[in-house]
């Protein structure tokens, strides 16, 4: 429960601090921290036009692909406190919620006719599919080091600093996971949300014919599905040990970090070519199996 | 045919040889057949009591001349086409055609160009017959006429096999509001200067001056040193200004926020110059016939070169930065080229032909004003593509600041005298052509008068108007998420183009 | 990376703290005053040498309409009188199409109606507005100053106002140039796209009268006249303080 | 016809009705049953049963579909084709549950080609067409080989052991080499079950055949090919090594499946080569299982067994309801050709909702009975990732790797198939003037849908229901925990279910009071709407075609355009999707046999004299070999 109101609260001030940092390195005030909220009311109270050529597929995915996140949300723990939904494997219902969430995503754009939308859904797919042998790869290498399948069961054992896990492969774990969290919220270097083209982007151009309480669901999904990774991030930080507060300046802390890496990668690099997006993504699945085998020394199960 | 050296120049309209149309064609196939140095300036028709009298301006490089022949098409009479053999025809030919109904038997791709309002064939702007690819298996995307951003209207019609461009094709005409017609209809020279500089607002002062000096040459009026002087100060400001903002367009569309941020904020202190020098950030009011309305005096030299100290340094800074940082120039590379053959094929200008080792540069081929003086030297990349025209934008940046410095020098040395008076009418049965070399290309200015001495056409040329075929030339066979950074490198006018 | 750091030190923070109060160099042309003083009899001079239509003389009375100015300042230039001055007030937004029209001795700033401001406009937008700028037959100078807006000097962002790509996900429609006949209906199918509640703002002369192509037979400007403009931005073209100012004076305003 | 082939419905419910009781009772009381008829005995053990309750309720659903598709169809049939049609499609039925239920070799092979030529003779059913006809022809062709490979067991095990029934084939299997009787037979199940590379008569008999075959076919009848393997492997005590030669074919089988099947624009095609792709999966969980039990790990066998027995149900019913989408948009539009449809969803809405949420299912989305199929399978790998081997742990990434990538490409696969068949505007008019067919074809489809959805949000009583099942294939019992966990991963699916219905219900309240405007779809406000600006079936493929070409075969016929060709002409792009190994690998095999027979008929001269020359040259060779005592 607690992590499902941390994930709300972060939801709440993380693009915020992204857009913060990106602002102050990039020399300028830029919006506030709560700018995001403040489009997101907006559109709740606009109404909105919708297209002729679509149908209810149009209407009903930004709800699905909402719900699938809240979903997703429901299986995180924070720390050793149970996540709201906890069963075994439950990590494979993360990765399919994201995908029904890409699912119906990519329906919908697909029923505008729009051949921007197109463009988008079929770079959503291909990059959607290319990412999740690196997030199973990755988990499954820390249920072989912890024993657990559960995220709950999972991060109750883990943590930075918990007995046997060497700092190389938290640190791999984290930085294959952030990778994710940027391809999955469509971020640099994979998708640029700013850059405003129909013809370079991913994310945004399949939502281009959303308006209205819809896109305001949309957004609130994807800062939510930013969030979700974030506290998962923030999992691998929670020591048992700690009192609830300071697991709480914690998991902030980590959010807040994340965010402001978010914001410094996307100030001082540029995307990378379409083309290269998924070779990119596969290295990711490489630094997954890295992990795996590192995991395998750790328990000494490597036998050549 | 009759070739003059020297622009701008005037030339009576009797002087202008009549030759048959063949042999005006063949006239024109040997004069362009020589090569790269020579290409087509302009073609104009003026109505005629049994058609159009085509006049064609051609210039070489070389020589710094320019040629011109003339033929008479009679109407629903077709000619054969120059396009089959010179590509860079089309564009005119496709303008004759859909302007006065001239009729061409070979021409390939005869379609509308800007939809104007007096069209021969009144056709609207939704009517446009588009190269396509059939089966069914490939699709089309459509762009614009409203983009993403904040930029003029123009439709891109892409036929792509999934993410892969095969074939682009650009359809203009949105922005038509016949400043041609508006051109020709004002009656004082305030309307006029206002006109040109409204013709395409990021080229303000090149056309501004190409529009200043034909009506110079119309009038046999001679500006003052101090004010050409000026002038090149204002034409190579706009460079920088247009150069940097573009190369922070560049970086946004890459998203490399360091450079988009900063580049936009590079700008800013250009074009603010302007701003205190002549009240208008783009330098609208300041050139008129025969002045400049705003003197350049010590005080703002003085600015000047403090704030070109101050643009200098960050400007080094910021474009090694960007030429050594790897995924900026990953995007760059290789994306969107137009090989030296094809440049010249089309008959490309300016940067857009300098960017591919063609040195097309109307500063050092037919050198107006104080550039007569200057020994210029054009800047040449070889690349022909994204990233050589990046360079180019960056080289020229770095040119323009050393060669204000120098004309800032040789201003104060300099004293002024009174300005000509210039007057509203003009030498009659003239034809006036004066170039100025903007930061796209050679703008040229065409003005006919008649027997009363006024305007009876008035023909502008945007070195758009040549170069939107590379930007479909570059395109081709890339991938369709590399074109914003192709139709960026090349920044074209559509407000130029559509007149 | 250590580069990067470098030009950030060296450059650092580039905008502008408060647009509201920010002023521009003496030598801007920005609103014009026509003093009281008598003209010389019937000298038209000012009339005659405008450009556009800016300028009317009704009873040897001179008045300005800023809707059609493009701040040459070429009146001024020649008026005998020096009756036309141009001051460097740049704060000429409005939502009142008869306040763009100065008269004589009318010295005082631009007025904003607040009245005239639509209760969902101020309730909605408060502090959030996306719009979607359509271009149509200007030369692409409103083009360049409205990009500017949202430039580090600027930053019209961090007041939650921004432009964007697809007219769904906009607040309000902002218009530059005179709107050709070949665009106009491509700007009403992106009016049509903005969902309910929206704005029209009408940026540079050239969008709200015509401007220096007032006459010219390529416009279609039927929209214009047929619909509830909310904002009128000034200018050849506005500077980006003008329209950012108009557009904050706008969604702020409170009744009264 | 359409009497004739109720009358065949009526048959057919009859068969499942009288064979479905004593396989409900072997499932209840897990007693096997068996029954002498003649000298031969059959036998239905507990899996035995369930692959009889498949087979029943997979057919019945074709007969329920068959009677409307085949009255709506457009060609008129002769009396002598619906009686043959209608004979066909029981005779499948009988053979289908003759098969499962045989307990010897013989009776297998009889039931197997009576299977074979049962369903040759139903592809037949559109023989007009060549198409129809050469896959028909190809398809028979292939199951004959396979056929071969059923009677060379027969051959082995007959002489070795002197009678063929499966007792003997264990014994056979064990005091002999065990691959001996297995590889024959497996080629011959592996041909059925389209696994890769003996897969490439499946796709164009899919497409080729009527629609309540191709679903029978696609949801029932492969599913005998990896019976089969599981029958002989669990005959023959498997091992590791079986499993992981199964695992390997499995996994192959799978991936090749689904990327073949983006490629593909026939919407019959599609949903052949992703049939590809779960038997693929299935054929991979058997052989996890068979490692588990080689590696004596019970929860990771019981696992894989679930997946397996999950998957079959949830495939049966769901590709019902995929072809059956797939009938109703040929007979609504007259094409399976993806480039030509589109927009189906506004002429066609009744078929359209189901193809989405076949198309949900089949993706093995959350909410759907794929995903409880797919999460035993995951529960298998990921368990046999944290075994403590390093091979057996690689296996496991293996797997786990496989099921994910399956799972995306069935994404893009199946946006493909709804978002370009039936979503955006049309491409040709075909689409505009189809229209739902009447409500009973639908209502087999919404039958199996219903069914699904009901394994969706209670997998774990589909499990407890058929433990008897799991005990007979793994004789261990079900771990309590794998049932909480699948009846978690039930009721969950059944939340997000609710609550996707609440905030859609929240949704509609908050826009209430919205305005709510029309128009068209915002191309950056250009004026001709146009088809030509959507992704094609070709193309939304394209990229993924690209990134997977080693195993896809796309030829292009295009004329580049030259870089100095400033002024192209209109030319056409087409591109030809084929299958890798048929392409590739069996069509020049045929060329090559058919060109040795060919130069061998250069002999045929028809002329007397020569014929006499072969003789005597055969009568010099004969004299001059036993001269040489070689013969």
């Amino acid at each position: 429960m607690i992590a499902l109101v941390v994930i709300l609260v972060v939801a709440l001030f993380f693009i915020g601090i992204v857009n913060r940092t990106k602002s102050l390195l990039g020399g300028r005030v830029g919006p506030g921290l709560f700018q995001h909220v403040h489009d997101v009311v907006r559109l709740f109270r606009k109404g909105a036009v919708i297209s002729t050529t679509s149908s209810i597929v149009f209407r009903l995915a930004p709800t699905i692909s909402f719900v699938a996140i809240l979903m997703a949300c429901t299986l995180i723990p924070f720390g050793t406190q149970p996540a709201l939904l906890p069963f075994q494997y439950d990590v494979v219902a993360f990765a399919y919620l994201l995908a029904l969430s890409r699912f119906v995503m990519i329906l919908a754009a697909l029923d505008t006719g729009s051949p921007f939308e197109g463009m988008g859904a079929n770079r959503e797919g291909i990059y959607g599919m290319l990412v999740e042998p690196a997030f199973f790869v990755v988990f499954g290498s820390l249920a072989i080091l912890t024993g657990h399948t559960s995220f709950t069961e999972l991060f109750s054992t883990l943590h930075v600093g918990s007995g046997g896990v060497s700092i190389l492969i938290s640190v791999l774990a984290v930085y294959v996971i952030l990778q994710i969290a940027m391809i999955e919220s469509s971020r640099l270097p994979i998708d640029d949300p700013k850059t405003h083209l129909e013809l370079t982007m991913i994310h945004e151009v399949m939502i281009l014919d959303h308006s209205g309480f819809d896109l305001g669901l949309i957004m609130v999904s994807s800062s939510m599905k930013f969030a979700l990774f974030g506290l998962l991030l923030a999992n691998f930080h929670l020591t048992p040990s700690a009192p609830l507060w300071l697991l709480l300046i914690i998991a902030f802390g980590v959010n807040i970090v994340f965010a402001m890496t978010v914001g410094a990668i996307e100030s001082f690099r540029a995307r990378n070519r379409m083309k290269r997006n998924p070779q990119f993504i596969l290295t990711l699945t490489s630094v997954a199996v890295l992990i795996y085998f590192s995991v395998l020394i750790l328990t000494n199960k490597l036998v050549l | 045919m009759i070739t003059i050296h020297h622009l701008p120049l005037a030339v009576r309209l009797d002087e202008i040889p009549v030759v048959s149309v063949e042999e005006a064609f063949a006239c024109i196939n040997q004069y362009l057949r020589v090569g790269q140095s020579r290409h087509v300036f302009h073609m104009v028709a003026l109505p005629h009591t049994d058609g159009h009298r085509v006049i064609t301006v051609l210039a070489d490089d070389h020589t710094h001349s320019v040629s011109l022949t003339s033929c008479i098409v009679r109407t629903g009479n077709p000619v054969p086409s120059l396009t089959p053999s010179n590509a860079q025809m089309h564009i005119f030919e496709r303008d004759l055609w859909e302007r006065y109904g001239l009729e061409f038997t070979d021409h390939p791709w005869c379609k509308p160009v800007r939809f104007p309002v007096d069209s021969f064939h009144r056709k609207g702007i939704d009517d446009y017959p588009f190269f396509r690819l059939e089966g069914g298996e490939s699709h089309e995307v459509g762009v614009g006429p409203i983009h993403a951003g904040v930029i003029e209207p123009g439709h891109f019609r892409f036929q792509c096999t999934g993410e892969d461009v095969v074939h682009l094709e650009i359809k203009l005409g949105y922005q038509h509001r016949d400043v041609e017609g508006e051109l020709e209809r004002a009656r004082t020279l305030q309307r006029r200067s206002v006109l040109a500089e409204s013709i395409a607002g990021d080229t303000t002062i090149g056309h501004a001056w190409a529009h200043a000096m034909a009506i110079e040459v119309l009038t046999e009026q001679q500006c003052d040193p101090i004010t050409e002087h000026e002038r090149v100060i204002a034409l190579e400001l706009e460079r920088m200004a247009i150069h940097v903002g573009d190369l922070g367009a560049l970086s946004l569309d890459v998203a490399w926020q360091l450079g988009s941020s900063y580049f936009g904020a590079l700008r800013t202190p250009l074009i603010n110059f302007f701003q205190l020098w002549c009240g208008n950030r783009f330098g609208k009011g300041l050139i008129r016939p025969g002045r400049n309305r705003f003197p350049l005096d010590e005080e703002r030299r003085k600015a000047m070169r403090l704030m070109l100290a101050q643009f200098e340094k960050k400007f080094t800074l910021l474009a090694n930065e960007m030429f050594s940082l790897p995924s900026v120039v990953a995007r760059f590379e290789g994306t969107g080229v137009v090989t030296h053959d094809q440049v010249a094929a089309i008959g490309a200008v300016g940067m857009s032909a300098r960017m591919s080792g063609l040195g097309r540069d109307i500063r050092r081929s037919h050198p107006h004003g104080s550039y007569r003086a200057l020994d210029h030297v054009s800047v040449i990349e070889h690349g022909g593509d994204v990233l050589a025209r990046a360079a180019v934008r960056r080289r020229e940046v770095d040119a323009s600041m050393r060669r204000i410095r120098i004309v800032l020098n040789e201003l104060s040395e300099m004293s002024g005298s009174d300005a000509p008076t210039v007057p509203s009418t003009f030498t009659p049965n003239t034809l006036a052509i004066s170039a100025v070399e903007a930061w796209r290309g050679e703008v040229v200015h065409v003005a006919v008068t008649d027997q009363d001495g006024q305007i009876q056409a008035y023909r502008i040329k945007d070195p758009s108007m040549h170069n939107w075929f590379a930007l479909a030339l570059a395109v081709r066979n890339n991938e369709i998420s590399d074109f914003p950074i192709c139709n960026k490198s090349f920044d074209l006018s559509y407000c130029g183009h559509d007149l | 990376m250590l580069q990067s750091l470098k030009i950030l030190a060296t450059t650092g923070r580039q905008t502008i703290p408060d647009v509201t109060t920010a002023t521009l160099p003496k030598s801007y042309r920005g609103r014009p005053v026509i003093s009281d003083t008598t003209c010389a009899t019937d000298c038209t001079m000012c009339k005659d040498h405008c450009p556009t239509t800016a300028i009317a003389i009704t009873d040897h009375h001179v008045s300005l309409d800023l809707g059609a100015c493009v701040l040459c300042g070429e009146c001024a230039d020649v008026c005998p009188e020096q009756k036309i001055t141009f001051t460097n007030d740049h704060q000429l937004a409005t939502n009142d199409r008869s306040a763009l029209i100065i008269a004589e001795g009318n010295v005082s700033g631009i007025s904003f109606d607040p009245n005239l401001v639509r209760s969902e406009i101020t309730s909605t937008f408060g502090s959030s507005l996306k719009l979607r700028q359509v271009s149509a037959g200007g030369c692409n100078a409103c083009e360049l100053e409205l990009n500017a807006c949202g430039n580090v000097n600027f930053d019209m962002g961090r007041f939650g106002i921004e432009f964007v790509a697809s007219p769904r996900h906009a607040d309000g429609i902002v218009i530059t140039g005179p709107i050709s006949l070949n665009m106009s209906e491509a700007n009403q199918i992106c009016y049509d796209a903005i969902p309910h509640p929206k704005i029209i703002i009408l940026t540079g002369a050239c969008a709200i009268t015509g401007g220096i192509f007032a006459n010219s037979p390529a416009l279609q400007r039927a929209y214009v006249d047929t619909h509830h403009v909310d904002l009128y931005v000034p200018g050849c073209p506005p500077h980006p303080l003008t329209f950012i100012n108009g557009i904050l004076t706008m969604i702020r305003s409170r009744r009264t | 016809m359409r009497l004739t082939f109720m009358v065949a419905c009526v048959v057919s419910l009859v068969i499942a009705f009288v064979t479905s009781i004593p396989a409900v009772t072997v499932l209840v009381t897990g007693m096997a049953w068996s029954a002498d008829i003649g000298s031969v005995t059959y036998v239905a053990d507990s899996f035995s049963a369930f692959m009889v309750l498949v087979i029943n309720t997979g057919s019945v659903l074709a007969a329920l579909y068959g009677v409307r598709y085949l009255a709506d169809d457009p060609d008129g049939r002769s009396l002598t084709e619906s009686i043959l049609h209608g004979t066909s499609f029981v005779a499948l039925h009988a053979a289908m549950i003759g098969v499962v239920i045989s307990s010897d070799l013989y009776s297998l092979f009889y039931f197997w080609e009576a299977m074979s030529i049962s369903s040759f003779l139903l592809v037949l059913f559109d023989a007009r067409q060549t198409k129809a006809r050469t896959a028909a022809i190809r398809y028979i062709l292939q199951m004959h080989i396979g056929a071969v490979g059923i009677l060379v067991a027969i051959g082995f095990v007959s002489s070795a052991m002197g009678g063929v029934t499966y007792s003997l084939v264990h014994d056979y299997a064990a005091s002999h080499q065990t691959w001996i009787v297995l590889l024959p037979l497996a080629v011959a199940f592996a041909m059925k079950a389209g696994l890769f590379p003996l897969h490439s008569w499946l796709p164009d008999t899919h497409a080729a055949a009527p629609s309540h075959v191709s679903g029978l076919m696609s949801g029932v009848m492969i599913k005998l090919g990896a019976y089969g393997l599981i029958r002989f492997g669990l005959l023959t005590d498997p091992s590791t090594e079986l499993g992981t030669v199964l695992l390997v074919i499995g996994i192959a089988t799978a991936l090749f499946g689904i990327v073949n099947a983006i490629g593909q624009r026939d919407l019959k095609k599609l949903l052949a080569y992703s049939s590809v792709e779960n038997m693929g999966l299935i054929v991979m969980s058997v052989g996890m299982a068979f490692i588990a039990r080689g590696i004596d790990a019970p929860y990771i066998e019981i696992a894989a067994w679930s997946g397996v027995v999950l998957h079959i149900l949830h495939h049966m019913l769901i590709k019902a309801v995929l072809f059956q989408s797939a009938g109703n948009i040929l007979h609504g539009t007259h094409t399976r050709d993806l480039n030509n449809l589109g927009g189906l969803i506004h002429t066609m809405p009744g078929t359209v909702n189901l193809l989405l949420l076949g198309g949900l299912g089949i993706s093995a989305l959350p909410g759907s009975s794929g995903f409880v199929s797919e999460f035993p399978m995951y529960i298998s790998g990921i368990k046999t990732m944290m075994m403590s081997s390093t091979s057996i742990s690689m296996l496991g990434v293996f797997s786990v790797v496989t099921l994910c990538l399956a799972g995306g490409f069935a994404i893009i696969a199946f946006t493909k198939a709804i978002g370009i068949g039936a979503l955006g505007t049309a491409r040709t008019k075909a689409p505009l003037t189809a229209h739902d067919p009447h409500w009973t074809t639908r209502f087999p489809q919404w039958l199996a849908f219903g069914g699904a959805l009901f394994i969706a949000v209670a997998p774990g009583m589909f499990i407890r229901a058929l433990s008897g099942v799991l005990y007979g294939l793994s004789e261990k019992h079900i771990p309590h925990d794998l049932l909480t966990t699948l009846d978690t991963v039930g009721i969950g699916q059944a939340v997000l279910i609710i609550v996707v219905g609440i905030v859609w219900l929240l949704r509609m309240l908050a826009t209430r009071t919205k305005p709510v405007a029309e128009g068209p779809t915002w191309g950056c406000g250009f004026q001709e709407g146009d088809a030509r600006i959507q992704y094609t079936a070709t193309t939304y493929a394209d990229s993924t075609i690209e990134i997977m070409s080693p195993v896809t075969d796309v030829s292009v016929s295009y004329r580049h355009i030259d870089p100095a060709d400033m002024f192209p002409r209109t030319r056409s792009y087409h591109t030809e999707e084929k299958d890798l190994i048929a392409n590739k690998v069996f069509d020049p095999l045929a060329i090559g046999v058919e060109r040795v027979l060919r130069a061998l008929a250069v002999l045929q001269s028809g002329n007397m004299r020569s014929y006499i020359l072969y003789a005597f040259v055969f009568i010099v060779v004969v004299v001059v070999l036993t001269l040489a005592e070689v013969l």
